[in-house]
């Protein structure tokens, strides 16, 4: 990304951190040997994964041997849902989950849903929140895992995770969570919280892409999906991608820390950017929970014109963005989120996401803050809808 | 994704606004990708003397109402008639697969408002 | 690893080539976008990836179209296995693979076996070769799916692919190979052959770990293993590993040259080392075929001595290799592919593989086969066994 | 994998080969890791005056081997009996778990080299 561009979709991805790639760069060069190994270069690789692996279960309160590196956050949601499932003695029963969650959790449990399992997509208040007592409906005696996304990607609501998982643990229930997004965004304590399992991704918090881990609480067991020569403590076969996995360890490791000193000045950032495009213009809407949301993640809605279009003039202005609009999806269908707390497919059309990240600057914010509202103003212009049309 | 044509129509929109008293109005919609087209004609002796349209929509939405506009001024009505989906797509270069049949509407809605000029003066 | 070590284990994993590091390096650092992004650095990142794609495609004579992206060889088997057979009309029926395959292979057809399938595993020759009338014999009407491993990463025997495909083909069974070991060692034209998936792996091709691909024969269908956003087509989700798939790319396409600049002299290395190891001393043994084998691969069986110490004395001196010895194994079981091939568990252990790459030189030979013998005759002094108990 | 004092008793084994006319001689093998370990000793008034070791086995086997000929040199019979596997694992920092039970038989093998000379000496 040349340096006069703006990236504001850290939700989409991250850079790699130079210090993660430093860390990475001996494993990407003369560290190669595979840790099965049993000569020295091997045996080297090997203590450097437990390194990482510790790396990234301290930074969640976990221990070593809860975490599983996978190949990215949909594998772990795959084997966290799946593999969960997959090792209870009950062949069947009910599956819950939210209508908001990532594709990736998403078509998993439709994937059970096919495979003789009950599924429930919980619908959300309006915030974007899962209800407590909706839950608690939801809930029956032969519900054997519940999903649900800790910080949403697209709106960036974050769940009450805790009382969730204990409401589910009153009822016997197992409680996975994609964190893919909440992540070194908020503070993640899984002892505290209690969860059964957890998934992560590296290329969301500055690590690399195509790496991604799986928690496992003690004590629970999952049967793996990828079969072959037993790595990952037997329950996720295929040579360590041990770049990735040092990539990842790194990123961690830093991403906790950067919880206390990065992440204040990303969400000052954010309320800023957020207050100065909800006050450019009329009819501009908050997504999402005023509060309970992932500090880096700005979701505004203007009526009247179409996301894909506002990202293409944005886009020649030098900033990446998103949008909730179908017409930049392959599936021409909007947003299941946004439908899923309300919206109409036109409103949904109309959605801008900023996410920002640690290398945005407060001068971004006001080139942002200036290009938006223009080109708001150009599109309404255009359109049939509202100001423009009447 | 987009050619340069397309993302030149995009940017710099050829007719694009209201029309005060226009002779016709044709306006479609497309459920599945949301998009809406107006399109306002100006029409003296069966030709089209000023076309202008407002799209809520994508970037295909918006570059093939302008394409259309720029293929029918001029044209009688019965040529305008002619234009198809595809005549717009292939003087942009090309679109995307996927919104051919989405977002290129704009022979549509040049048609709708012919139509409606049709019915007011039969 | 050092400059004075000698590695010589390139079947167990790769250094990866300084210029496929260097096609990499962008998307590590400044082309760091998502590319399903539809901004600028999003799009240029996807055109990057569709250039990759036909580098893998074309080495292999296929098409883009062809080629899935993986997280790495053990998910191509699988996907190839499973995502084939399940895609079928027909729920069950039977599997054949050998004995001598990867365990991604054998893991992947066990798990089959365990769910309604009946699975056959072939014996192989004394050389490690599938004998097309005991193939024959084996292909049964509700008969699937044949997989087979192109070149065996133990013993390096390459099979007749071709043949075997056609005896399969005449009895409309479709037909897997792992190519892992294969690729980038011996010519691989999937049109010529016939095949209708094949796996493959970077990190055994000079490129990074944690990326592999499946070829999928135009026609073929194959149901997805890993649900979510659609990517690879709709075949195998999960955001792009893009170093890992631009590092593939680069790789397959040096791999391809490689096949006529390097490999010759590769070969020519390898058969010094071969016939100096069986001539300094009595009672060695070439394992796997003595022509149809990978051309880096050196198999050799020293009676009387156990291979992990073996292992552990080259470790001392330097020299990096691989034993089909339990001993070195976290299973503690004798090489499957050995016994395979008619060893006794005795025999198994007292393996060496030395597998050379293209950085390997004559003087790393000379190293070796003075190396070898010397420890070969201190351990067989130790040994209550033949020379050393009599 | 290893300590180093594994790495240093199997790079450098203690009272490696074979004795001439000895007094006892102990053999024993696991068929799951394929290690066989023979025990030689000389034996003067029931005091272990000399041992020797020869193993087919892997690093763990061949050092257990070394480390319990020194272990047991200069001690009587019944202190030799009394020493165990994880005397063996003790003196040499440690084996990786794996191993425990599959390479270190040289206590085993060193109990049945005492038992063959008791029945002999009986
Ligand atoms: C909430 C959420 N879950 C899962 C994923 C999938 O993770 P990955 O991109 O590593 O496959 C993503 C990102 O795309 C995400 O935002
Ligand atoms: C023949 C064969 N198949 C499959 C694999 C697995 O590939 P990967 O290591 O990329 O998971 C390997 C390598 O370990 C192999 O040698």
């Amino acid at each position: 990304m040349t340096k006069d561009r703006i990236y504001m979709d850290h939700s989409g991805t991250t850079p790699i951190d130079p210090l993660v790639l430093e860390a990475m760069m001996p494993f990407l060069t003369k560290n190669y040997a595979n840790p099965s190994s049993i000569y020295a270069e091997g045996r080297e690789v090997r203590t450097a994964i437990d390194g990482a692996r510790q790396q990234v279960a301290s930074a969640l309160n976990a221990k070593s041997n809860n975490i599983i590196f996978t190949s990215g956050g949909t594998e772990s949601d795959n084997l966290g849902i799946l593999g969960s499932v997959f090792s209870l003695k009950e062949k069947n029963g009910h599956i819950i989950t939210t209508t908001i969650e990532h594709p990736a959790v998403t078509r998993t449990v439709e994937f059970l849903g096919d495979h003789g399992y009950d599924t429930t997509f919980l619908p959300v208040n309006k915030f974007g929140q899962v209800e407590l007592d909706v839950l608690a409906d939801a809930i029956r005696d032969d519900t054997r895992l519940i999903s649900i996304v800790y910080g949403n990607n697209e709106v960036g609501t974050v769940q009450d995770m805790k009382e969730i998982i204990k409401l589910a643990h009153e009822r016997d229930v197992l409680v996975h969570t994609d964190a893919v997004q909440a992540v070194a965004k908020v503070p993640i304590d899984v002892k505290d919280i209690g969860v059964d399992l957890l998934s992560l991704s590296g290329h969301k918090i500055y690590g690399p892409k195509g790496i991604g881990a799986l928690y496992v609480r003690d004590g629970l067991k999952i049967t793996p999906l990828q079969h072959g020569g037993g790595h990952e403590n037997k329950l996720r076969s295929g040579t360590e991608n041990v770049p990735g996995v040092i990539g990842l360890g790194k990123a961690m490791e830093m991403g906790e820390t950067g919880l206390t000193t990065e992440m204040p000045r990303v969400k000052a950032m954010r309320d800023r950017l957020l207050k100065g495009l909800m006050e450019a213009q009329e009819e501009t809407y908050l997504n999402g929970h005023p509060e309970k949301r992932l500090p880096h993640n700005a979701h505004v809605r203007f009526s009247y014109i179409e996301g894909e279009a506002l990202l293409l003039n944005l886009d020649m202005l030098g900033i990446a963005a998103a949008t909730g609009s179908a017409c930049s999806s392959k599936s021409l269908k909007a947003s299941h989120v946004l439908l899923a707390i309300g919206l109409t497919p036109e409103q949904a059309h109309g959605s801008l996401r900023l996410t920002l990240g640690k290398n945005n600057t407060d001068e971004e914010i006001d080139n942002v803050l200036e290009a938006v509202p223009a080109i708001v103003k150009k599109l309404r212009a255009m359109s049939p809808l509202g100001h423009g049309g009447q | 994704m987009y050619s340069k044509k397309v993302m030149d129509h995009f940017m710099n929109p050829r007719n694009v606004g209201e029309m005060e008293n226009p002779d016709a109005i044709g306006e479609v919609g497309n459920p599945t990708c949301g998009d809406l087209m107006k399109m306002y004609l100006r029409i003296e002796n069966n030709i089209i003397k000023d076309i202008k349209f407002q799209t809520f929509g994508c970037g295909a939405a918006i570059a093939t109402s302008s394409m259309i506009t720029e293929l029918a001024m001029g044209k009688t009505l019965d040529e305008a008639l002619e234009l198809t989906r595809d005549d717009v797509a292939d003087n942009l270069n090309g679109l995307p697969p996927v919104k051919m049949h989405c977002s290129n509407l704009s022979a549509d809605a040049l048609r709708a408002a012919i139509e409606d000029y049709k019915k007011k003066h039969h």
